[in-house]
């Protein structure tokens, strides 16, 4: 996609707004302009271009994992000591990244924040394509990934069960948890859009499929009173669940005694890192979106305002978190943390290590300013920066931790293979490809959502008045 | 041979929400209780004028049972290989090492109560019903767009197609036509 | 399951032959073995040369394996499946059992090996037939029950699938009977001149049977000679001896009474033959198992950091070549007149050299003073006279006919060899066990001459440099496939006795020579036997044996001939034959070149455990380094893995440069043994060949040589990174070994601070957390309880422990490029770490295997339970079970655990299998492993005392690394048994256990090192 | 707005959902099934052999020890398996002509082995000792059948780990007095449950499930 020629192309029809909603929307519009991404054919030249990148990315996953699985995880970088490298960071990373979707839905539905009716829907969509990303990597990460079913607690011909004390199976549950719940969340707000395609289609084909799938939905009063509560349940469900994901996945690191893994503020670090994370994807896909699709009206400035006022809060939590490792690690008095502190800021990593504090902490800082949060394409290099940033603390953690921990004589270093990137941007094109699909098949913004929105604007403006 | 369709009732379409609340609000009082309201969004208030019986088990009832379940699953799980299926001294920790069982038996009480969630919900609603007679009534793909509907269904002992329809027209409606069985 | 079938997947293959004890038994189906379609396809190769096995090249095509693993991979993922369908198998019985065998269950038998001619005696472990494992033997004076890195690694040598399998001719395979005929053809020729273009060229012989036979051939032909030549043989000792004694004499030292020594250049618990033993000796001086207990003192001086050198009290940086002066000041000092000028060489302190004389001059009778191979040989007479004059003589050492059958001066018989073919006096040349093609001094041109001789015959266990030389290539026979007998260092003879029948029809050298005498199928048992009936007077007979056959069955179970250690020669040193000073040493660089402490001089060099074994100190893998000083990287401009040229006197080898610590200042040390171009396997092109800088005169101290660099770097490869920190032009610190000290991983103290504090090495009880748990302690107060002890004061760093680990527990080998990416497979290790100044450090090794931590960090992150403890304290590692998350080993904080990161096992190489320990599963791909306190032998010890009813003694149970340690530094057993080694070594103050403070409660302890240092000398 | 669906899309649809349910049921079953069925265990699978040895024959009628055939089994972790000159000293003498016989007597003419079918196999990995389990009253029927009633030797048990585990676990359940080892035939006494609690603490059986008892 190339964003200055479509910047020409609707630089005049764009009217940007600084309310949730752009003007005159009515019941009728929002349903329509939403639906009609969907239902309407042929397919944009754009995002068939797109598609295909994403499917190169993805063969490549495929010859990387195929390669990983017909030699043996040893193409990698990796080695004793530094048994974990790229894998276990991009599973860390996109774990983190999926968490803004379900945040967003449960969080802010809790908090009764209007702005998250037209986010709401791809942020999920994304948290699932990412934890499927993420999920990926713990698979591929085996030795010998044709035993992953080990790690499922079921009655076996060897009378033998999981560990249920290591994390590794603590992240089974965990991420298979938060990938059902995250479904089934992402579907039950779904149904009444799908019933709205449905209602829409013009093909009998398509209105078959959509009909099926929105489970013959039709809008009873009985029906919207169970639902909202049900949605009201799930959000209720989720927003601890997706804080004790990251919890979980961050006890990988805290239950084991590596210098630099060992530490009891990485649950509340690990999550405010994962919403970082996790709002710069937001943004990184809302921006080109809103963009592309027009959807100014629908993710305005003030979305992007909230959602960089929210990377900068996160950001500040995540340099509180950098702050407080490094103090504790001198205060404690612990050589190997000491040494591991001091390793990170001038070791073989020094330079990995000033690049994450300068992507994490240093540049987000521009979002103090509303101008910057109000100007999309900054917003947008911000978000990938911080992204950056965020895979790049996952390793420093992973890597620095490991390649120097307690006996100098089995001090190593770690060096990605091509193998390594290769699988690392392959699960970039899974993750997009997915993405491409979503936005041509299902309806990105919720729609009925929308039209809650526009009453209750409406009401609003009314009662003002 | 031809066979006359039944009755299922009179559909009603409204414009807004608040016209739709009100007809709902003067059905109910005028004495109708079979009736339901069809809206593209959920309206505030609608249901309790409405839905006259209430859940015997109300879906936050699943939601603990499935909860409290997943979390029993979660012991049971980890306790079993642990203490009785497979005990193994692993790192010199106790066989019933509780602290470390806790994430799992977090992970499966949200678990179960999702799934709980979603699946009473659906089944409270008595979905999938890709058929249903209200699909009958000609504008009714406008219920999931922009147009709010009030049905008043034939099994209500106060039906009369004549006099309901009256009634109806009464209260201002865009339309009112009668949908098949 | 423990039979032939499942231990050996190649039984049908290869079936294996019962080990001949009283007879040759050979391979019932050799005709089977070739038509194994391995062997065909070597056949068709003529030699399988730049064979890698697949495991090395790490990432072969996709074999059959591979892809059953990917369906099963892709029914798991289709979520089919839940364990893999065994396939059929076949279950093959014999059809003869052999009385002697019970099926699964392993014998001893005692035989020898040799190294540079000289035996080291030995029990080798034999399943069903075929040997896997040599031990030391307890009852031989040469091992005392332990064995080097040498012993352990040939058993590899033997099933190496790089040696020689057929006669060859011209490099075609021929036959035994063309062979057999063409030999015929040439010896009748020399026959009817007496021999006169007859030559023959061993290694240096001990073996009475084999130099009676050479004796014999030499009647037959009388004008026949018979050349010695050892590449890193003993000239200069010898010659040392002849100068003092005036005769060749051996020396053995007793350094069980030595209280102070005196090491000049001399690598005496590694590098000579009786090292096995001198560092057993040694050792049990230095076990301090209280601060009272009395120890010895070692003062060393010497150019490289050498094995013994690591346990010096006093470690003299010095160039070898100003060995000779300081050993003259010294002597002066020491009041031997006579012994040239007082002057210590620039840079030794006085107070050094009066330090010493004084200690040596205070122990009168119990000091000793050792001189080095390396040194000339006025060294050596200066040593003989110092220890006479300190009255040493028949103390700490004793004087003894040489061990050698015919001691010569090997280089100058190499020399008439060559002057003799050279002017064409020879016409048939007979090479047995040696390679001078690859290993004649550079002045010495034995492949030119060579070319001059009508009929070359090459005896070896490989088809080597001298082998394309030669037009018969005849396959030697291993030590272990082969009768004879050997001279340990002290004279005592074992008996050689095979294990196996020759894998591929190989003959021994005594063979060989029966067939040049025209005994052509004579076998080589019924010659010794013979010989030893013969020759052997009756008073070697035992007392109370009553004849021969007594004799002879108890020599062949002890492992060695009683009464055949020679006995101390009455006089000593000759007054007054110290030689004259010569000239003093010239300034500037100088060349050393040593064996290599991995693969010797270069006859080892196929054997892939040596070659990926990380060096002492240096801890280099599958290459040899110009070894240099950081003082002289600084002052040469030179940078690790710079490729430079070593030039002299218009020779040159160019080698990359290795900066180690320790390295005394403008020394250079290159080890021989690699760059070896044919038939040595994995490794053939791997270093630089020493041998081509090394002239007949200077055989070891090259002086005056220059360096030039060159534009190349070439990729050297450590297992323990040394982090050499360079700053405003010199070398600082190793930031390891700093942070080692920091982390107190390794302990130190001097005697006077042990005895002033006993509890120096304890930890603060802070650190104690032993009582500070969520959860109550496991309870251990029942059964055996398993653990070690390792000796840090005795530990010597010589990497026989890792090398008996590769053979007990099927340790693969991984190449050099993945032992680069810190891959290297080895479950125990030696670490090095130095202290003080860089260029002139303390240096100390620390062997690390997995500690069997009671709170095991490793076991509670593993997501299966792959690794898990048992009530005795071990903690398991399932391979079986492990799906490879490695969590693991992140999680090991002394990071002994090793990861199959690729199909490291060579699963397709049958000459392999038979080398596996059919007790150790073979681990594959994606599976953790390290160290198991070599479990197979403790179930081993339990089932076999549950069967009788009793319980395991006190070193029933023998962990292998524990078994070979030259000076059992290592010691395992019950810690529950307050009387056990293991518990009362652990009692000691000494002990200390690696990061206590981390509350993991590992099962290996360590107890401190103790320096003894000399007051006198400052610094 | 006509309908997308017929009525009966109703039933279909929830009778579908119930079915897909029922459907990943059968599959785990299926799966379950296939892992316990003789195709995948090779248990109670008669295989061909060179010689249809019958060790009812052998230890039934002609009384026969176990160990005079497998003369290791109390002292090594194989039992061993009886060389072609064990069967020879009888076989030269009786049914010398026998057409079943050809085989032994052509390995023992040309000193081929015969290659017998493994009936029983453990994975490479797997430690058994025979020698421990015969010393602590582990018979050989309890593990490979009633061999008294085998005409051809089947594989009885799956040999499946957690098979292994469950004597492990409850051996006073199958141990028997010494002497009633090597019996080809053996029916529980009545008192088994007494019995077996006794000879449990006579033969100082472990009940070990720890992991090294037979993988290392």
């Amino acid at each position: 996609m190339d964003p200055a020629e479509n910047d020409k192309l609707t630089s005049t029809a764009v009217v940007e707004t600084d309310e949730v909603l752009g003007p005159g929307q009515t019941y009728r519009s929002v349903s329509d302009r939403v639906s009609d991404m969907v239902l309407t054919w042929p397919i944009g030249y754009r995002w068939a271009a797109g598609l295909a990148l994403a499917l190169g990315l993805l063969f490549m996953l495929n010859v990387a994992l195929g390669w990983v699985f017909t030699v043996g995880v040893g193409v990698w970088g990796i080695n004793i000591p530094v048994g974990w490298g790229f894998a276990i960071t991009n599973f860390v990373w996109w774990i983190g990244i999926g968490h803004a979707g379900t945040l967003i839905s449960a969080f802010l539905l809790l908090m009764r924040q209007k702005w998250r009716t037209s986010i709401n829907r791809f942020a999920e969509a994304m948290t699932i394509f990412a934890v499927a990303c993420a999920g990926l990597f713990p698979l591929a990460h085996m030795g010998r990934p044709w035993l992953f079913f080990w790690l499922l607690p079921y009655p076996d011909t060897m009378g033998v069960w999981p560990q249920f004390r290591s994390p590794l199976v603590w992240d089974v549950f965990a991420v298979s948890t938060y990938l059902t719940v995250s479904l089934v969340f992402w579907y039950t707000g779904l149904i009444p859009d799908l019933a709205t395609l449905r209602d829409r289609a013009k093909k009998r084909i398509t209105k078959i499929i959509y009909g099926i799938v929105s489970l013959g939905w039709r809008g009873s009063a009985e029906h919207w009173s169970r639902y909202e509560m049900c949605s009201l349940l799930l959000a209720g469900l989720s927003t601890p669940l997706v804080v004790s994901v990251h919890t979980v996945v961050s006890f990988d690191f805290t239950i084991a005694l590596v210098p630099g893994w060992h530490s009891t503020i990485f649950p509340p670090y690990f999550v405010a890192g994962a919403i970082y994370s996790g709002f710069a994807m937001v943004l990184t896909l809302a921006i080109p979106l809103r963009k592309y699709y027009h959807l100014e009206d629908f993710v305005t400035m003030k979305h992007l305002d909230f959602m960089g006022k929210v990377m900068l809060a996160t950001g500040l939590v995540v340099a509180y978190a950098y702050v407080m490792e490094a103090f504790m690690a001198f205060y404690s008095g612990n050589t190997f943390d000491r040494y591991m502190m001091m390793n990170r800021f001038t070791g073989p990593y020094a330079k990995v290590f000033w690049t994450l504090i300068f992507c994490n902490l240093v540049g987000p800082q521009v979002l103090w300013f509303s101008k910057i949060r109000r100007n999309p394409w900054v917003l947008f290099a911000v978000s990938l920066v911080v992204q950056t940033g965020m895979w790049l603390e996952r390793f420093v953690i992973i890597v620095t931790g490991l390649h120097r921990d307690f006996l100098p004589s089995s001090w190593g270093m770690f060096y990605p293979t091509r193998w390594d990137y290769m699988t690392f941007l392959g699960t970039l094109g899974l993750f997009f490809t997915l993405f491409y699909l979503f936005i041509r098949f299902l309806p990105m913004i919720a729609i009925h959502e929308l039209r809650d929105l526009v009453h209750k604007t409406q009401h609003e403006k009314t009662a003002a008045h | 041979m031809a066979k006359v369709p039944a009755l299922y009732g009179l559909m009603a379409e409204f414009e807004t929400p608040e016209q739709l609340l009100e007809a709902a609000q003067r059905s109910r009082d005028d004495g109708y209780r079979r009736m339901d309201a069809y809206s593209p969004f959920a309206v505030e208030g609608l249901p309790e004028i409405v839905v006259s019986s209430h859940d015997k088990v109300p879906l936050a009832g699943i939601v603990l049972c499935g909860g409290l379940t997943g979390t029993l699953t979660g012991l049971v799980l980890q306790w079993y290989p642990n203490v009785v299926g497979y005990p193994l001294n692993i790192g010199g920790k106790p066989y019933f090492s509780w602290p470390s069982f806790i994430p799992i038996m977090f992970e499966l009480t949200i678990l179960f109560s999702a799934l709980s969630a979603v699946f009473g919900m659906i089944i409270l609603n008595d979905l999938p019903q890709p058929y249903h007679p209200v699909f009958n009534a000609p504008r009714f793909d406008l219920a999931s767009r922009d147009r709010f509907f009030l049905c008043i269904e034939t099994r209500d002992p106060k039906f009369d197609i004549d006099r309901t329809k009256d009634f109806l027209i009464g209260l201002d409606p865009v339309d009112v036509t009668e949908v098949e069985s | 399951m423990n039979d032939s079938n499942n231990e050996m997947p190649a039984s049908n293959l290869v079936q294996i032959g019962p080990k001949p004890v009283a007879e040759q038994r050979f391979w019932r189906s050799l005709d089977e073995l070739e038509q194994t379609p391995a062997f065909q396809k070597g056949m068709k190769y003529e030699f399988p040369e730049g064979r890698v096995p697949k495991a090395l090249t790490g990432q072969g095509g996709l074999t059959r394996r591979d892809i059953l693993k990917l369906m099963g991979a892709s029914a798991g993922l289709a979520g089919v499946t839940a364990c893999t369908k065994l396939p059929p198998e076949k279950i093959v019985p014999y059809v003869r059992q052999p009385e002697e065998f019970v099926p699964g269950i392993p014998v001893f038998f005692a035989t020898a090996m040799p190294l540079g001619g000289v035996g080291r005696g030995m029990l080798v472990e034999s399943h069903m037939g075929r040997p896997t494992k040599v031990e030391g033997n307890p009852g031989h004076p040469s091992s005392l029950g332990s064995m080097d890195l040498f012993g352990q690694a040939s058993v590899l040598t033997l099933y190496d699938p790089d040696r020689s399998q057929v006669p060859s001719h011209y490099g075609h395979v021929g036959s035994w009977e063309e062979f057999i005929a063409e030999l015929g053809d040439h010896l009748a020729a020399e026959r009817s001149t007496g021999g006169t273009g007859l030559r023959i060229l061993t290694g240096a012989i001990t073996s009475p049977t084999l130099a009676d036979q050479i004796q014999g051939l030499l009647k037959d032909f009388p004008h026949a000679n018979w050349h010695q030549y050892e590449p890193c043989g003993r000239d200069s000792v010898r010659e040392g001896s002849r100068i003092a004694f005036g005769e060749y004499t051996n020396s053995v030292y007793r350094l069980n009474k030595a209280d102070v020594v005196l090491s000049l250049d001399s690598d005496f618990m590694f590098a000579e033959p009786g090292g096995i033993r001198y560092a057993r000796d040694f050792a049990d001086r230095r076990r301090m198992p209280d601060p009272n207990a009395t120890t010895n003192r070692l003062y060393v001086a010497e150019s490289t950091p050498s094995i013994t050198g690591s346990l010096a009290d006093h470690r003299l940086q010095v160039r070898s070549c100003d060995v000779e002066a300081l050993a003259r000041a010294i002597a002066a000092a020491v009041g031997l007149a006579g012994a040239g000028s007082a002057n210590a060489p620039a840079g030794v302190s006085a107070d050094w050299i009066t330090g010493v004389a004084n200690d040596l001059k205070a122990h009168r009778g119990s000091s000793l003073v050792v001189a080095g191979d390396v040194q000339p040989p006025a060294v050596h007479a200066l040593a003989h006279a110092m220890n006479e004059a300190l009255g040493n003589a028949g103390q700490t050492v004793i004087y003894t006919a040489p061990v050698e059958a015919n001691p010569t001066d090997e280089t100058r018989s190499l020399k008439e060899l060559v002057a003799a073919m050279d002017s064409g006096q020879v016409r048939t040349l007979i090479v047995m066990g040696v390679n001078p093609v690859y290993s004649s001094p550079a002045d010495v041109p034995f492949l030119a001459a060579m070319q001059k001789v009508n009929f070359r015959v090459h005896l070896g266990l490989f088809h080597d440099e001298t082998s394309a030389q030669c037009h018969w290539q005849i396959p030697e026979a291993h030590y272990l496939e082969a009768w004879g007998d050997l001279r340990s260092y002290d004279g005592t003879v074992s008996v050689v006795q095979p294990l196996i029948a020759p894998l591929y029809g190989g003959k021994s050298a005594l063979e060989m020579v029966a067939i040049l005498r025209g005994q052509t199928g004579a076998s080589g048992h019924d010659m010794v036997r013979d010989y030893w009936q013969n020759q052997a007077p009756a008073a070697h007979l035992p007392v109370g044996t009553s004849g021969f056959e007594d004799f002879w069955e108890t020599s062949l179970n002890n492992g060695w001939i009683e009464g055949t250690a020679y006995p101390a020669r009455a006089g000593g040193a000759k007054a007054g034959a110290n030689p004259a000073a010569g000239s003093p040493a010239p300034e500037g660089l100088e060349l050393v070149l040593r064996p290599s402490p991995s693969v010797w001089d270069g006859c080892l060099a196929s054997n892939a455990w040596l070659q990926e074994l990380p060096q002492p100190f240096s801890k280099l893998t599958w290459d040899n380094a110009l070894l240099m000083s950081p003082g002289n990287g600084i002052r040469l401009g030179l940078k690790q893995a710079d490729v430079v040229k070593v030039r002299v006197d218009g020779r040159e080898i160019a080698a990359p440069v290795f900066i180690l610590p320790g390295q005394a200042a403008n020394s250079l040390t290159l080890h021989l043994g690699y760059g070896r171009t044919v038939g040595a396997g994995l490794g053939t092109n791997v270093g630089a060949n020493a041998y081509e800088i090394r002239t007949s005169d200077a055989p070891w101290i090259i002086a005056g040589v220059s360096v030039v660099k060159t534009a190349d770097t070439h990729h050297l490869v450590t297992t323990q990174n040394s982090h050499l920190i360079e700053q405003q032009g010199h070398y600082v610190a190793d930031e390891e070994s700093e942070s080692a000290f920091d982390r107190r991983v390794m302990r130190v103290a001097s005697i006077d601070e042990f005895r002033r504090n006993p509890d120096f090495a304890a930890d603060p009880p802070e650190m104690n957390t032993q009582a500070q748990s969520l959860y109550p302690p496991y309870d251990y107060s029942k059964g055996y309880q398993w653990g070690m002890s390792i000796d840090l004061n005795t530990c010597i760093g010589c990497n026989a422990c890792v090398v008996a680990c590769y053979a007990e527990n099927n340790i693969a080998v991984v190449g050099k490029d993945e032992v680069d990416n810190g891959r290297d497979m080895q479950w125990i290790r030696v670490d090095t770490y130095y202290r003080g100044d860089i260029d002139d450090p303390e240096m100390y090794n620390e062997v690390v295997l997995c500690m069997h931590c009671e709170n095991a960090p490793c076991e509670y992150v593993c997501p299966v339970g792959a690794t898990m403890h048992n009530d005795e304290g071990l903690n398991l590692m399932i391979y079986n079970r492990c799906v490879g998350t490695r969590y693991c080993s992140n999680n090991c904080p002394y990071k002994v655990r090793r990861f199959n990161f690729k199909l490291y096992s060579d699963w397709t190489t049958p000459s392999l299998f038979p080398l596996r320990n059919p007790d150790v599963t073979v681990r594959s791909r994606g599976v953790m492993e390290k160290c198991s306190y070599c479990i197979q032998r403790i179930r081993e010890a339990e089932i076999n005392t549950e069967r009788d009813g009793t319980t395991i003694k006190d070193g029933q149970v023998q962990t292998a690394c524990q078994q070979t340690c030259p000076t059992q530094a290592i010691v395992f057993g019950d810690i529950r048994d307050p009387n056990s080694r293991v518990s009362q070594l652990k009692a000691q103050t000494r002990q200390y256990a690696l990061l206590r403070e981390l509350n993991v409660r590992p099962r290996t302890t360590y107890l401190a090192r103790l320096r003894n240092p000399n007051p006198e000398i400052k610094g | 707005m006509p309908q997308v669906f017929h009525r009966s899309m109703n039933t279909i649809s929830r009778v579908s959902s119930v079915g897909l349910v029922l459907v990943i049921g059968g599959l785990l079953y299926f799966c379950w099934a296939v892992n316990q069925s003789p195709y995948y265990t090779r248990a109670k699978l008669q295989l061909e052999q060179p010689v249809p040895f019958s060790h009812k024959h052998h230890t039934m009628d002609d009384g026969i020890d176990c160990r005079y055939c497998h003369t290791s089994v109390e002292t090594s972790s194989f039992a061993g398996l009886p060389s072609t000159e064990t069967c020879m000293t009888c076989h030269s003498q009786i049914w010398t002509n026998s057409v079943m016989l050809q085989p032994v007597r052509a390995s023992y003419a040309t000193g081929q082995s015969l290659e017998w079918a493994r009936v029983n196999a453990l994975p490479e990995f797997v430690y058994f000792n025979h020698s421990i389990h015969v010393k602590k009253g582990i018979g050989c029927t309890t593990c490979h059948g009633e061999l008294g009633d085998m005409p051809i030797t089947w594989k009885q048990n799956t040999l499946y780990m957690r098979w292994c585990i469950d004597c492990h676990k409850h051996p006073q359940e199958y141990v028997r007095p010494r002497e009633d080892v090597f019996l080809p035939v053996y029916n529980p006494p009545k008192n088994q449950a007494e019995l077996g609690k006794k000879l449990v603490a006579e033969y100082k059986i472990h009940s070990w499930t720890r992991c090294d008892t037979c993988h290392r």
